[in-house]
C-alpha cells in the first residue's frame, strides 16, 4: 500500500467502518455535499447517502444529544465537531448525559465524537485547543488522540467499535504533514494501550499527538550527544496506560511528561500524578512537563512559537534533566 | 403499612351532569384504564409520601399531583414500539409504560432491588425495552436525545416516535432550542409535551418567558403546536393521539402545551408559599381525576362500584409493593464501584 | 503597494432611474456618509484580499461583501453611548463605530501593533471606549453576553441599547434562544440582527431551519419581528433606528431579519462551489453599493463626480493604512506570556 | 460575634458586598422571593429590590453570559447555579467567553460564579458534583473552594472584588454542620493563600472543603497513636499556593492529597504533580492521593459512603505511609 497522510487515515477508517456496519453513521456540520471543512467526508454523501450522512444545523449539544439517543437505539454515530474547540458547547451533553449514563441505569451509549485539534496552525484561541484534560476526569468516557497514521486509523475503528462513548481528537497540526502506511488486514489499535515509540536508556518522554514528532526529533537529535531517549506514545488519555508508564520509568528513572496543553490541570499532570505515587521509588529525579505556558492560545506566529512546546525547548529541558 | 381503603381519595364529591371533556372514540374499557392509571399514578405518590414521611424516602420527593391527566393521557397515545422520555413529574407516564410501583418505591427509598440498584434515584432510571429512557437532572437535555432516538428509529426503519416532556420552566434552555430545531429540520418523528403547570420551582411563568402559550413556540420551528386541556385526560390523549400518528406518517415533529397546575410545592419540602391560595382553590375543582370520574359516571361509562372496585384493587396491589419494597435491602457497598463501562473487545 | 485609483469598482454599471429605496429622513450629507461606509467596507476588505493573496495575512480571510448594507446601516442607527457586538462579518459596523482600517489589518496580519497586539486576529478585538465588544468564535455566544450589557446599561441609568448581530446558522446555537428569551423577559435594551445571507459555511438556510423567516421567531419570545430588505442601506438603517428608539424607551427587544446574501465563500480559501451560479448572478444586480449609488445619482443627491471624490479619499488612505499595517512588526515573544489576569488587590 | 454556620457566613459576604458597592448584583434561579433553593438570599429581594436581585429563567449559559456583559460594563455580578452541578450548562461561556477576555482584548470580567457544590447529602450524579477539576485548567479563571466559616466569608468577598471572573464552590455538607466566628472588621481572605490548619511533624495531608474536616478530625484520632499530621488547606484550587504546598512538603517530607473528587483529572492529581517536579529531592516516600473512585456519584447511602473518602479510610492510608 501507498503511504498515506494522517487525514486520510482518519477518513479511510470512517469509510471502512461505516462500509462494514450499517449501524454507523455521522452527524456534523457541513460534512455532506462539502465533505466537511477539512474534508475528512468528501464523497461520502454520494457514496453513503443523506440517510447516514447527516447534516446538521449549528447546535453542538443537540448533535451529541442526538447522537446519545441514536446510540442507546443500537446505532453507532459519530459526531463530527468542525473544530474540537466547539465541544465546549456540547460539554454538558457529553459529561451528563453520556459518561454516567452507563453506571446509572445499565445503558451503553457508543458513540464518538471527534474533529480537529490542537495549534501551531495560527488559529488562535478557538481553533488551536486540545480539550481532551476537560473529559478526562469524567467516569465513563474513553479519550484517545493519535499521533501516527497507523493510530488515527486504527484507534478510529476501535473507536467506533467501542460500546462506550469515545472522543476522538484528531491533531490538525498532523493531517497533511505526516504520512504513513496503513496497516494490512483489520488494522485496530486498542484503546488503551499506549505505544512505546523509541526505545531508549537515559530518560523517558511520555507524551501524545504532534508532540510525539517533537519528542522523536529531539531524540535523535540528543542520540548525537550521546543522550538515549526513550519516548513512550500514550496514544489513550483515558483510560491511561499505567503499565507502560511506569515501565519506561522504572527503565529510565527520568522522566518529562511532554504535552501541547497548558500546564494547570494538564493530562500530563495525572501522568506526573501516578508516577510520583506508583514509581516513586524508580525515580531518580523530579517528574518533569513540559507543557505550553497557562495562556490561552496566541494568534500571532511569533507569539504561539514563544507558547508551544518544541525540538528546542525539549532538548535544553533534557539536558538539564540528565545532569540532575 | 397501609391497610385497604387508606388511600381513598374522597371520590367525585358533586357529580356534575354534563362534565365536558374532549370527545373521544375510546371505548368504556379503555376509559377505565385511563382511570386506573390516574388513580395508580396519585396512590402510589400518596404511598410515597407516607414513606417520606416515616423518613424512609432517601432525599427529595417529587409529586405531580394535579397533572395526573397529562402524563396518562400522552403515554396512553403511545404504541408499544414507540419510546418515551418521562420526567421527574411523569411518573403516571411511567406506570402506563409498565413500570411498576415498587421500582419506583424502591428508587425513592435507594434500595438494592431498585431498577438502579440504588446508584440512582427517584424517576432516573429507564429501560429500553419498555422504551424508556431515564431523564437526567439537567433540563432540555433529554429533549435532543429524544430526538436522536427518533432519528435512529426511522434509520432502523421501526415506525416508531419518540416521546418527551418539558416543564415550562425548562423551555428556557438552549438544548429545547437546538433539539426541537433539529428535530424539526430532520423531520424525525418526535413529539414535545410542554406540561405548563404555572410554575418552575417559584418562577411564574411570566418570568420565564414574555409570552402566555409555550405553543407559540412551535411556528419557530415551522411545526404544529397545539394547546390542550391538561387536566382532561381525554383531550391529552387525542391531541397525542394526533400528534403521534402524524408523526409516524412522516409528518414530523410537534409541540403539544398542557396546560395544568402543580398542586404542591416544587418538592416535598417546599411548601410553596409563594403561589396564591386561590390558585391552589381554583384548580383544585379542575382536579383531573376528580373530572375524569364525573365524566364517567354522568355519562354512564362506570358506576360509582365500579370506580370503587378500581381503588380497592390498587390500594390492596399497594400494599404488596410498599412491602416488597421496604423489604429490599439497601445495596452492598462494593456495587458502588461497578458498571462504569460497557465491556469492551477493542479497549482494555 | 495600492496605487490610487486601483480599487475603484465600476460605477453604478447603469444609472436606473428610480432605483427605489426604503424612505428616509436622512439629509444628503449623511446619506453619503453612508456611502462613504459603505465603500470603505469594500474597498478595506479588497485591500485585504490583495494582501491575502501576498500571503500577509495569517490564517484565514472573512469577506462582507453584498452584506455591506447590514453592517453599515445597523450600526449608523446607533448613538455614541449604545454598545455593539460585531461578529467577522460586520467589518462595516467596526467601521461606522470609527475603527480605522489598520487595526483590522494589523489583525489579520497579527501584526505587534493590532488592537490585541498579535494574541487575536481578524475583527477579534473590541474596545468599550468606542462601544465594542469583541465576538468569540463559538456563534450565539455573544448574544447573552450583549444581553447583559444591555441589562447593565440600564442598572447604571446610561440609556443605551446594545445591539449585535447572528447569522442564520447562529439561530440554531442553544445560546440564541437563552439570550434573546432572557433579553425579553428582562426587557432590556437590545436589538438583534439576524444577517440572512442564505448559507452557513456550505449549508444552506433549508437545512438550518424549517422556516424561510428568522424573524418569525420573534414570535417566540413576545418581542417585534421585522424582516427588511438587507441590502438597502436605509430599509436597515430606518428598521433599526425604530428597534433602537423602541429599545431606548423601555419597549424591550427587536429581532430584525436582514435579508442578504454572501457574495464570496465562507472564507477566502472556499470558492462557494456549493452556491448555484444563478444566485451569485441574481444578487450581483441588488449590489447593496450599487443599488445606493443608484439611488443617490437617480434622485439628485450626488453627482458622479461627488461619488468618485469619495471613493477617490478612501483609496488615498487606504494606501497610507496598508502601508502603516505593512511597516508594524511581528509581536515579541514574551508578549505571549502577559496578561492574561487583570491585577488584583484581593489576589496574589 | 456569635458564632454562624458556613452558609450564614456566605449569605453575609454577599449582603456585606451588596451593601458596600451599588456595582453588585445577583442572578439566579429562584433567589428572589424564594430567596434560593437554599435560603442563601431570602430576605435580599425586599432589602436590595429587584433591579439588583434578577430572577431568571433556567438558562445557565445566558445567566453566565448576561454576567459578563454587565461585568464588562462595569458590574460585579454575582451568578448563582441552584446546584453548581448545572455549570456544565455554562461550561462555553466560562471557558471561552469569560476567561481569556483579559488575555485577548485587555477586557477584565470580574464576575462570580457561585453554588452549592458536593456530595454526602445523597445527592446522586447530577447534584454532587465538584467541578473544579474543569476549570482549575482554564487560563484566566480563579476557583476557590472555602471549608470554614471565616473563609467561606472571607473568600467570597474576595471572589467579588477581583476584577477576574472567580468560580466560589461552596459545599452544602458544611452549609449548617459547621459553626465558627465572622472575623471583626473586613474579614478578607485574600485567594490564592493557603492556610495550614493544623501544625504536624510526621506527615502532611493536603485537602480543601469538606475533606478538611476529615483531616483535621483523622489528625486527632492519629495524635493519640503518636503520628503527628500537619493539614494544609488549599483553599483557593487555581492559582495554587505553591510556596505553601512546597512548604509543608519539605517539612515533614511525606505527602497525602485529600480531595472529593474523582481520582483521575483531579486537582490532587496538579498538585501531586507539582510536588513531584518541585520538591523530589525532599520526599522520603510517594505522593498519595486520597480521592473518590472513578466513578459517578452514587445516589444510596451505602454507596455514598463506599464512594468518599473519610476518617477511616485517611486514617488507614496514613498508617500505611508513615510505615513506608
Ligand atoms: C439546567 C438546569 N438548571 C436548573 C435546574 C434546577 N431545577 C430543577 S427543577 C427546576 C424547575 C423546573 O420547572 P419546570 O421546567 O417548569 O418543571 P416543573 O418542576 O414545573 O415540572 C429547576 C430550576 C435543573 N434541573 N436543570
Ligand atoms: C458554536 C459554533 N459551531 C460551529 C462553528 C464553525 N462555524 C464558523 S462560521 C460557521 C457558519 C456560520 O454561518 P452563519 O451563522 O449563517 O454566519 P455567516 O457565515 O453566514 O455570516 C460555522 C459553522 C462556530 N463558529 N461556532
Ligand atoms: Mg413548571
Ligand atoms: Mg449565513
Amino acid at each position: 500500500m501507498a503511504p498515506v497522510t494522517y487525514i486520510e487515515a482518519v477518513r479511510q477508517a470512517l469509510w471502512d467502518e461505516m462500509e462494514k456496519d450499517e449501524r454507523v453513521f455521522m452527524l456534523g456540520q457541513d460534512i455532506g455535499t462539502y465533505g466537511g471543512a477539512f474534508r475528512v467526508t468528501s464523497g461520502f454523501l454520494d457514496h453513503f447517502g443523506p440517510k447516514r450522512i447527516v447534516d446538521t444545523p449549528i447546535s453542538e449539544s443537540a448533535m451529541v444529544g442526538a447522537a446519545i439517543g441514536a446510540a442507546m437505539m443500537g446505532m453507532l454515530p459519530v459526531v463530527e465537531m468542525q473544530f474540537i474547540d466547539f465541544i465546549s458547547c456540547a460539554f454538558n451533553q457529553i459529561i451528563n448525559f453520556a459518561a454516567p449514563n452507563r453506571y446509572r441505569w445499565g445503558q451503553k451509549v457508543p458513540i464518538v465524537v471527534r474533529g480537529p485539534a490542537g495549534g501551531n496552525v495560527h488559529g488562535s484561541a478557538y481553533h488551536s485547543q486540545n480539550p481532551e484534560s476537560y473529559f478526562h476526569h469524567t467516569p465513563g468516557l474513553k479519550v484517545v488522540a493519535p499521533g501516527t497514521v497507523a493510530d488515527a486509523y486504527g484507534l478510529l475503528k476501535a473507536a467506533i467499535r467501542d460500546p462506550n462513548p469515545v472522543l476522538y481528537f484528531e491533531h490538525k497540526y498532523l493531517y497533511r504533514r505526516i504520512k504513513g502506511e496503513l496497516p494490512e488486514g483489520d488494522g485496530l489499535v486498542t484503546i488503551g494501550k499506549a505505544n512505546l515509540a523509541r526505545e531508549g536508556r537515559d530518560l523517558s518522554v511520555i507524551t501524545y499527538g504532534a508532540m510525539l514528532h517533537v519528542a522523536l526529533e529531539a531524540a535523535g537529535r540528543l542520540e548525537a550527544e550521546g543522550i538515549s531517549l526513550e519516548v513512550l506514545d500514550l496514544r489513550t488519555i483515558k483510560p491511561l496506560d499505567q503499565e507502560a508508564i511506569l515501565a519506561t520509568v522504572r527503565k529510565t528513572s527520568r522522566v518529562i511528561v511532554l504535552t501541547e496543553e497548558q500546564t494547570t490541570g494538564s493530562v500530563a499532570g495525572e501522568v506526573a500524578a501516578r508516577i510520583a505515587q506508583n514509581a516513586f521509588e524508580w525515580l531518580d529525579g523530579p517528574v518533569h512537563r513540559l507543557c505550553c505556558p497557562d495562556t490561552p492560545v496566541p494568534y500571532s506566529p511569533t507569539l504561539e512559537e514563544a507558547y508551544l512546546p518544541n525540538v528546542d525547548k525539549l532538548v535544553a529541558k533534557v539536558r538539564e534533566l540528565a545532569s540532575y | 403499612m397501609a391497610t385497604l381503603g387508606k388511600s381513598w381519595g374522597p371520590l367525585h364529591p358533586k357529580v356534575e351532569k354534563g362534565e365536558r371533556l374532549a370527545k373521544t372514540e375510546l371505548p368504556k374499557e379503555r376509559q377505565l384504564e385511563l382511570y386506573h392509571f390516574m388513580k395508580l399514578n396519585r396512590m402510589v405518590e400518596d404511598r410515597l409520601g407516607n414513606l417520606y414521611r416515616q423518613g424512609k424516602v432517601v432525599g427529595g420527593l417529587y409529586s405531580s399531583r394535579g397533572q395526573e391527566a397529562t402524563s396518562v393521557g400522552s403515554a396512553y397515545a403511545l404504541e408499544p414500539q414507540d419510546v418515551m422520555g418521562p420526567l421527574i413529574r411523569n411518573l403516571g407516564s411511567m406506570l402506563v409504560r409498565g413500570v411498576q410501583p415498587r421500582e419506583v418505591m424502591m428508587q425513592y427509598m435507594a434500595k438494592s432491588d431498585s431498577p438502579t440498584g440504588g446508584k440512582d434515584g427517584n424517576t432516573h432510571f429507564g429501560d429500553l425495552k419498555r422504551g424508556l429512557v431515564a431523564p437526567i437532572s439537567m433540563l432540555g437535555s433529554v429533549i435532543p436525545v429524544m430526538a436522536g432516538v427518533a432519528l435512529a428509529g426511522r434509520m432502523q426503519g421501526k415506525d416508531l416516535v419518540a416521546l418527551t416532556y418539558i416543564g415550562d420552566g425548562g423551555t428556557s434552555t438552549g438544548d429545547f432550542h437546538e433539539g426541537l430545531n433539529l428535530a424539526a429540520v430532520l423531520n424525525v418523528p418526535f413529539v414535545l409535551i410542554a406540561e405548563h403547570n404555572g410554575w418552575a420551582y417559584s418562577t411564574p411563568t411570566s418570568r420565564q418567558m414574555r409570552i402566555k402559550n409555550i405553543a407559540t413556540r412551535a411556528a419557530a420551528y415551522g411545526i404544529p403546536g397545539e394547546v390542550v386541556d391538561g387536566n382532561d385526560v381525554l383531550a391529552v390523549y387525542e391531541a397525542t393521539k394526533k400528534a403521534v400518528e402524524r408523526a409516524r406518517a412522516g409528518g414530523g415533529p410537534t409541540l403539544i402545551e398542557s396546560k395544568t397546575f402543580r398542586m404542591k410545592g416544587h418538592a416535598e419540602h417546599d411548601d410553596a408559599g409563594y403561589v396564591p391560595k386561590e390558585h391552589f382553590e381554583e384548580w383544585k375543582l379542575k382536579d383531573p381525576i376528580e373530572r375524569f370520574e364525573r365524566h364517567l359516571l354522568g355519562n354512564g361509562l362506570a358506576t360509582e362500584d365500579e370506580l370503587r372496585e378500581i381503588v380497592a384493587k390498587i390500594d390492596v396491589q399497594l400494599n404488596a409493593e410498599v412491602d416488597f419494597a421496604l423489604a429490599s435491602p439497601m445495596p452492598p457497598p462494593e456495587r458502588a464501584f461497578e458498571g462504569v463501562y460497557e465491556p469492551s473487545e477493542v479497549s482494555v
